[in-house]
């Protein structure tokens, strides 16, 4: 076997290991399994890495499905592009994987939980290894059902499984876009595997209908699952799971496999400008909803759940204005400082003992000072403060969105003066002033195992240089991802003249750059200007009114999707059940067997008398029938006796 | 010969298990049978594709009516034989297990209809078609009856009248064919029927479809079905949706495609608007039903439309995926049944209300109902996924409308199944589930099997459509 | 031939013998006589031709067929055992009786010349007359044979009427003469005509056909269910054979016409006989409209008329004996077991439990019910689908929808007692002595064995 | 009528055609039908068939005897001695009713019924 192959086989026996032996393998076995998968497989990326020689390699396993014209191979494609994303699902995962041998340690589902890590690795890697598009769709869907299993992860309260429940479903309705895609790829191009799709499409002119069809209907499957509007609901209620998922899952990875399917399939969508504009206005809005949202939360986990709604907007931002490794960039950053940040809240919520509302927090920042140091990395970098990674990822979707569109640049500009508000106002409320909570707490208050902390140490570290990967171009250093990934994007600069070239000239960079660091210098002092010395603590939900209330409970999005989709069907299941089903439909059945029992009913009543009327019937017989018989041939008859 | 032991040596079981009381001989005569049946058909199996003369047998039954017995195998048939070897066996197994009075007599009971089922898969003769299609019927009537308790009289009773009525308008398609061809057989009918008349033609192709469609059922044929799935005894319910239902595709597939090409050409749309209405009908209705055998049998509604649906595209992804579906099925639904019934063992309620927090105290009977739930709603690598995604892609080639609203079902489907899993497996135990035991050997003995094949042909599926490709090859009635 | 001379002189032995012989002695010797009879028959194997002056013919199907009838009797005696010996003070009478309505319907399947039909009919008729009646004392049997009576005395009078027409057309009774009024005179063709209704009417109310039917509830619910058993198989029997004769010896010149009119009451007698069953409880009633459309279904085969009705005919009659005496067997012994007011319960709901109570008697009802309904695999279904291929050929496409949505309907009636026995009514189980035992199995073996190798006897022809 | 046989038609018919005895016949056919139709009680019911079997009789004789052919008296004679064997059966049947229930109106008779 090839190593390629190797990468996702790993994560697999762990799984299966974990998995069927659960509660069989001892409990410190467990983690060693888990994360030595996850290593393992880094290992193999890394090695492939090494043996990459910048050609796409496809390592065809078997047919999958052949069916007529049609055949689908379960292959894997190493290329630029999944190299990248290999290199962070395996590298955060693995992370992520070391921090909850500390926090999950005293669960009891301890091997189940590392069991479906695995398998969300398993999932993930085969997403963005697949050779094609149905095998994405497997990790698609794999990753879907990983998220289900893991926000459901302690599903004995009821609210959890119903949030794993809602994020499956919704998950699911972006994944009809997506199968809708698949099949109009199919009928247009014949086939599903990226090399041949990609040249297939370079015939195509810009604009083309069809390709607009395949590129809407993809996005709509990037919707549900990287939570863009209007499917994004489902992301703040997955943080019901264990706070490492929401690092890995939903923060990190499968999240942003929406923007990697884009970036995959940039030939189609560098066709089809009128979807990137699409692509850009959902993007631009989700990060403005998800940041105004933000503002007001005071749960530590939804707070950072819709700042990740919001990033995801601005890669999608990126992506609609065809900077796909802007995009990228911002995804690879954006899992350093977010995977940090949500493992930081996991510290801190592991410090107080379950609690996840900050309005009970406060001062912590001598309690648990390593907690509170990555955090604050984690805050500057997603403030965009250089040389902080946050900066140069964000820096360059706001430059490709100024070019394209001034509304919307000044727009995104309000987005990061938003988040830069309110992940400092987190900061401050949670870390800053005294302390809030019960005598238990913080009696109990405590800095995190090393296994919890390194992993913060790491990825803090990753969140200050990670933006060394991509400088701007006036700061004459090589931007090295662009130059990595530029052979992904021959396709789409052959079909589209405007992709890749910036008019701005450097002074104008030079401004734009000066004007996001002052929009976030001043949201921050702002922010410390309210929470900065631990007074202004946000009041209780019934204090809130107005606006403030309004976007507290998230525009009442949940409510409306209720009224408008869950309880219309909801009844009409019933009326479908009980109405039409049981009455209208089985009522005609039934009736037929009614009639058919009165018609005997009333057949049955003349057949019942005395012999006389036996008789009479019967004579009438007769009469009937000669009549009906011998009238003719009488008539004949009686013509040739006249004759 | 193989395809004549294969229907006979279940006939001759069935009939002697009929006549013994010991339970313990019954059990072993059942899997004896089985064994030999799995070997046969593996070897069936094997010689497939060299000597498939192994597999015809061809003597005359009516000589003075040209009608034959004659059963052969081709790419088909044979799946579906597999399906119905391999899937009885695990009904059988299920059975014994499971707290049954009378179990020989079940036992033979469900072996004969084994012998009807082969016999109408590889039936190449109309009227041997015909008695198996009909005669499958009567000992799962007599299971449902027998096994079913107070009410199941009547309900099982509708079934019955219903589907025979049915298939009685096969019986008048068929005779008027043997009318006009003097011949029973099949092959022979596709080359003579285009020459038949207008009116003909007509008749036949709602004859056989109105037969089809309320044996699979298609909607709005559908109504015994709930009722019938739920107060049936398990036995008969997982004879019904696994493999008695996959009668009335089959016989699509088999005989209305070939022998009312006109008739499809003319109202196919209408069908499989039927059907995919019949899809997102019974989707929709599965999502609020609180009784679980009930929701599972709308949710077997719902696939069978989908399978006429794709069927009736008279593409070769649609065939290919029915076919595919039909054996992914099968697994899914006796694999759904056997845990609802499981589950009512264990806690005595069918009732979705009732239930909840099973997966504290029975985590393996957890894992088991998840990977048959994913089968069912379709997730990627299970078996579920190919069928599905084949037939969804043959009705949006189709229509891209109706194949979205067909897909609204996948989507639907993920909703009422999680329902039913999470109602019962997760949230807070109560005072039913606290105290319910895990499964053990026994029913791991049943639910291993169907997970492995809900797993393998997920992963692996050319297994199976290697072999329907050269049947449908061979159809020739196909839009290209 | 033989079985005419066998049973004759038997029937009268038998009288005797009834003075001398013990009760229990006297049914194998009843038996013996219809085993003798039977085998009697085949003496006349391949010798055809035409016997006593030309009144009757013999040949190697007709044999068939006779055996048909003496099998039904045979049979039906098998059923009696227990009865008689309990029930009746003088059985042997019972028996010779049988006998001699034996005799009549054997002379009605071979008859050449219509004197004989009527003396056929009427041999048959009279000993039935008696049968229906002969539980003295009840009172519903008083009404079923008066009933019986009246009516099959006036439709002998029909009969005779119609004989009378056609001789006056033809000048002969033979049965080949009705072609010879094509050379006649027109206003002959009208007594011929009239003759021809007439003698279809007095046959068709033997058979029960609608709109003729009337009495055939009343008397089958009426009349002591062995001999209803008799009458259901044996009557229906000598007269579709006699109207098969008719119509392929005497009329069929006149076919385009009469087959008209024998449509219509083929439809009619499926309807009224399917639809009124429906709502019946009383199972004897049930079996009677059964008989009603069943009648219909044998009725096809004089519209086919082809080479292969005559196989098809005695296949369906066959059948229909096996699946009718199995039925009114499992119901004689099942209703006797049970006594409503001291009298046998003749209500469906006798059923209810048998499955518990005797599963093999459960089952061969089963198999009988399923027969009579025309399910595959068992003769029955072999039998609807010889007939209805018999009419369609011949261009009556409605009524072979008729026939067989007809037979969706009767499916209703014919598995009430199924559902019946399946009910969970905890009761003692039945015991069956065993000659009726042996004699329900075989009823029920050959239904399968018939519906599973149809060519077995359907070959013969 | 019947010109072209009327060589072989006996002398009676000279006078009376073959037509008026048919006629006779069929009428007294038609009134036994009517006596069985209206009449309640079973006997005069079982007179009235009776008379449809002599109006066959004279049918039967009629034609005959215009034919000159015996066949058809032949018949009349099974005709009486089978309706005597018929009236034997009949009224012990009737007795036997009238010994039950102690009247002979079959208007009386209606247990049997579904």
């Amino acid at each position: 076997m090839t190593p390629i192959a190797l990468i996702p086989l790993f994560p697999l026996i762990g799984f299966l290991i974990n998995g069927i032996g659960f509660g069989k393998i001892s409990k410190s076995l467990v983690p060693i399994i888990g994360t030595g998968a996850s290593l393992l497989s880094f290992a193999c990326v890394l090695t492939a890495y090494l043996q990459f020689d910048g050609t796409p390699v496809v390592v065809t396993l078997f047919d999958w499905i052949t069916v007529g014209d049609l055949n689908i191979k379960f292959a894997f494609q190493l290329d630029q592009l999944s190299l990248i994303m290999l290199f962070v699902i395996t590298g955060v995962g693995t992370l992520i994987h070391l921090y909850s041998a500390g926090y999950m340690s005293h669960d009891e589902g301890y091997g189940k939980f590392f069991a479906y890590l695995n398998l969300f690795l398993f999932s993930m890697i085969l997403l963005v290894l697949g050779a094609n598009y149905l095998i994405m769709f497997i990790g698609w869907e794999g990753v879907g059902l990983c998220s289900y299993l893991l926000i459901g992860f302690w599903n004995k309260n009821t609210d959890y499984a119903n949030a794993a429940r809602k994020a499956f479903i919704m998950n699911r309705v972006g994944d009809l876009g997506f199968l809708v895609g698949i099949f109009l790829i199919i009928q247009t191009f014949g086939t599903l595997e990226y090399l041949e799709v990609f040249e297939k499409a370079k015939g195509f002119q810009i604009g083309d209908g069809i390709i607009l069809a395949i590129t809407f209907a993809l996005f709509v499957g990037a919707m549900g699952k990287s939570a863009q509007i209007p499917l994004f609901t489902w992301l703040p209620d997955a943080m019901a799971g264990p706070t490492p998922v929401s690092a890995l899952i939903h923060a990190a990875t499968m999240v942003t496999s929406g923007i990697y399917m884009i970036v995959r399939s940039n030939v189609l969508y560098s066709l089809s400008p009128a979807t990137l504009e699409f692509v850009a206005w959902i993007g631009l809005a989700t990060a403005l909803l998800g940041a105004t949202i933000g503002l007001f939360q005071n749960d530590i986990k939804k707070v950072l759940a819709y700042s990740t709604v919001s990033q995801l907007g601005y890669m999608f931002l990126g992506l609609g204005v065809m900077a796909y490794s802007s995009g990228l960039f911002h995804v690879i950053t954006h899992a350093f400082f977010k995977a940090l940040l949500f493992l930081g809240a996991g510290s801190v919520i592991h410090a107080m003992s379950g609690d996840q509302d900050i309005r009970n927090m406060g001062g912590l920042w001598p309690k648990i000072k390593i907690t509170a140091i990555t955090f604050l990395v984690g805050t500057i970098a997603i403030s965009g403060i250089p040389p902080f990674s946050g900066f140069f990822s964000k820096d360059e979707i706001l430059a490709h969105v100024f070019e394209h569109n001034k509304l919307m640049w000044s727009l995104a500009l309000l987005g990061s003066f938003m988040t830069a508000f309110y992940m400092f106002r987190l900061f401050f409320v949670t870390f800053k002033g005294n302390f809030r909570g019960t005598h238990e707490q913080e009696h109990h208050l405590h800095e995190s195992p090393s296994s919890m902390t390194l992993p913060l140490i790491v990825l803090a570290a990753l969140s200050i240089i990670g933006g060394a990967i991509g400088f701007p171009e006036i700061f004459h250093f090589p931007h090295k991802l662009n130059e990595f990934l530029s052979p992904i994007y021959a396709g789409s600069k052959s079909v589209n003249p405007e992709f890749g070239v910036i008019h701005i000239d450097h002074s104008t960079e030079w401004i734009l750059m000066g004007v996001s660091v002052l929009v976030a210098v001043i949201a921050i002092v702002f922010a410390y200007a309210l929470y900065g010395n631990g007074k202004n603590v946000p009041g209780s939900d019934e204090s809130m009114s107005g606006i403030k209330k309004v976007v507290y409970d998230k525009y009442y999005i949940d409510e409306l999707y209720n009224n408008v989709f869950v309880n219309p069907i909801s009844s009409l299941s019933k009326f479908f059940g009980n109405v039409i089903d049981n009455k209208f439909i089985d009522g005609i059945v039934n009736g037929v067997g009614t009639l058919v029992n009165q018609a005997s009913a009333q057949v049955k009543k003349i057949q019942v008398g005395g012999t006389s009327s036996y008789l009479l019937f019967m004579t009438i017989g007769i009469i009937l029938l000669l009549g009906y018989s011998l009238v003719p041939s009488l008539f004949e008859s009686l013509k040739s006796i006249i004759k | 010969m193989l395809t004549l032991s294969l229907f006979i040596i279940p006939l001759i079981a069935g009939l002697v298990l009929l006549n013994i009381k010991n339970k313990g001989l019954a059990s072993s005569i059942s899997l004896v049978v089985s064994i030999i049946q799995i070997a046969v058909f593996v070897y069936a199996f094997s010689v497939f594709k060299d000597k498939s003369a192994l597999l015809s047998f061809d003597k005359p039954w009516l000589s003075d009516f040209a009608i034959r017995f004659h059963l052969g195998l081709d790419g088909l048939s044979l799946i579906m034989v597999g399906l119905t070897v391999v899937l009885v066996s695990i009904i059988l197994l299920a059975i014994k297990n499971l707290n049954y009075e009378n179990i020989p007599k079940l036992l033979g009971l469900i072996l004969l209809t084994e012998a009807a089922l082969v016999g109408v898969f590889s039936a190449k003769d109309i009227f041997l078609f015909y008695f198996f299609f009909e005669l499958a019927l009567v000992p799962v009537y007599l299971i449902a009856n027998l096994w079913g308790g107070e009410n199941s009289s009547k309900i099982t009773f509708k079934m019955f009248i219903y589907t025979v009525f049915g298939s009685l308008f096969m019986l008048i398609s068929f005779v008027l064919l043997y009318m006009r061809g003097q011949s029973g057989d099949i092959e022979s009918i596709k080359v003579t029927v285009s020459l038949l008349p207008n009116l003909i033609k007509q008749i036949l192709f709602w004859g056989l479809l109105l037969a089809f469609s309320i044996k699979m059922p298609i909607f709005p044929f559908h109504t015994w079905l709930p009722d019938a799935y739920s107060k049936s005894p398990t036995p008969a319910t997982m004879l019904l949706s696994g493999l008695l239902s996959k009668m009335g595709v089959y016989g699509l597939i088999r005989i209305l495609l070939p022998f009312a090409p006109s008739g499809i050409q003319l109202y196919g749309e209408i069908i499989i608007i039927l059907a995919v209405a019949g899809l997102v009908y019974g989707s929709i209705i599965a999502i609020k039903q609180n009784e679980i055998k009930r929701l599972i049998a709308y949710s077997s509604f719902a696939h069978m439309g989908l399978m006429a649906g794709a069927v009736l595209t008279l593409s070769v992804t649609g065939l290919q995926g029915a076919i595919f579906q039909m054996v992914a099925h099968g697994f899914n639904a006796v694999g759904l049944f056997y845990i609802a019934k499981i589950i009512f063992d264990k806690t005595g309620s069918r009732s979705l209300t009732t239930l909840g927090g099973m997966t504290q105290s029975a985590p393996l009977l957890t894992v088991m109902f998840m990977v048959v739930l994913l089968g069912s709603v379709a997730l990627p690598l299970t078996n579920g996924f190919v069928g599905e995604f084949l037939m969804l892609k043959a009705v949006f080639d189709f229509n891209h409308v109706i194949g979205i609203l067909a897909g609204l079902s996948v989507v639907f489907g993920a909703v009422y199944m999680l329902r039913f899993f999470q109602k019962t497996m997760y949230g807070p135990s109560n005072d039913i589930t606290i105290k319910i035991t895990d499964i053990g050997t026994k029913e791991m003995m049943v639910l291993v099997p169907i997970v492995i094949v809900v797993l393998l042909t997920g992963v692996f599926p050319n297994l199976i459509l290697d072999i329907s490709a050269s049947f449908v090859n061979s159809l020739g009635v196909l839009n290209k | 031939m033989y079985p005419i001379i066998v049973f004759s002189v038997s029937g009268l032995l038998m009288l005797y013998l009834g003075l001398s012989v013990s009760k229990k002695s006297l049914l194998p010797i009843n038996l013996a006589f219809l085993l003798i009879g039977l085998l009697s028959g085949f003496i006349d194997w391949n010798a055809p031709g035409l016997y006593f002056n030309n009144m009757v013919e013999v040949s190697n199907t007709l044999i068939l067929v006779q055996s048909v009838v003496i099998l039904a009797a045979i049979l039906v005696a098998g059923l009696s055992s227990k009865l008689f010996e309990d029930a009746i003070d003088h059985p042997a009478e019972y028996y010779a009786l049988m006998q001699f309505a034996v005799v009549g319907a054997l002379i009605m399947v071979s008859f050449q010349n219509l004197i004989m039909l009527f003396v056929g009919l009427e041999i048959l008729s009279v000993a039935l007359y008696v049968l229906a009646g002969s539980d003295k004392r009840n009172l519903r049997g008083n009404e079923a044979s008066i009933k019986y009576f009246l009516m099959g005395a006036f439709a002998t009078g029909i009969l005779l009427f119609g004989i009378a027409m056609f001789y006056g057309a033809t000048g002969s009774f033979d049965i080949n003469s009705g072609s010879s009024v094509a050379n006649n005179l027109p206003e002959g063709k009208i007594f011929f005509w009239i003759g021809l209704i007439f003698i279809f009417i007095g046959l068709l109310f033997k058979i029960s056909a609608a709109p003729f039917h009337f009495w055939t509830a009343d008397v089958y619910q009426g009349s002591p269910t062995i001999f209803t058993a008799f009458m259901a198989t044996i009557v229906k029997t000598a007269v579709i054979f006699a109207l098969y004769r008719l119509a392929v010896y005497s009329f069929s010149f006149e076919y385009d016409n009469w087959s008209k009119f024998l449509v219509i009451i083929i439809g009619l007698s499926m309807i009224i006989g399917n639809l009124t069953a429906v709502y019946q409880s009383n199972f004897k009633r049930i079996l009677a409209y059964s008989s009603i459309s069943q009648a219909g279904f044998m009725l096809l085969s004089l519209i086919g008329l082809g080479e292969q009705s005559f196989g098809n005919l005695g296949f369906y009659t066959l059948s229909y004996a096996f699946a009718t005496i199995s039925g009114f067997g499992v119901f004689l012994i099942v209703s006797n077991d049970q006594l409503v007011d001291g009298r046998p319960n003749e209500n469906i709901n006798v059923f209810n439990g048998l499955f518990k109570r005797n599963p093999d008697l459960a089952v061969i009802l089963l198999i009988s019910m399923l027969s009579l309904s025309g399910i595959p695999l068992t003769s029955g279904f072999w039998s609807k689908f010889f007939v209805l291929n018999d009419a369609a050929t011949k261009g009556y496409l409605w009524i072979l929808i008729l026939g067989i949505v007809m037979s969706a309907v009767s499916l209703y009636y014919y598995f009430k007692p199924i559902r019946a026995t399946f009910g969970s009514t905890e009761s003692e189980s039945i015991t069956v002595s065993a000659i009726a035992k042996a004699t329900l199995y075989v009823c029920a073996a050959m239904t399968v064995l018939l519906g599973v190798a149809p060519n077995l006897f359907r070959g013969l022809f | 009528m019947f010109e072209s046989s009327i060589d072989r038609v006996p002398d009676v018919f000279m006078q009376i055609p073959l037509v008026n005895f048919v006629l006779l016949a069929t009428m007294l056919f038609t009134i036994g039908i009517i006596g069985v139709l209206i009449r309640k009680n079973a006997i005069i019911i079982f007179m009235s068939i009776e008379l449809m079997l002599n109006a066959v009789n004279l049918l039967l004789i009629a034609f005959s005897s215009y034919r000159s052919d015996p066949n058809g008296q032949i018949f009349v004679f099974f005709i009486m001695a089978v309706a005597a064997a018929e009236v034997a059966v009949g009224l012990a049947i009737i007795v036997m009713i009238f010994r039950n229930i102690k009247t002979i109106d079959i208007s009386l008779l209606n247990r049997l019924k579904g």
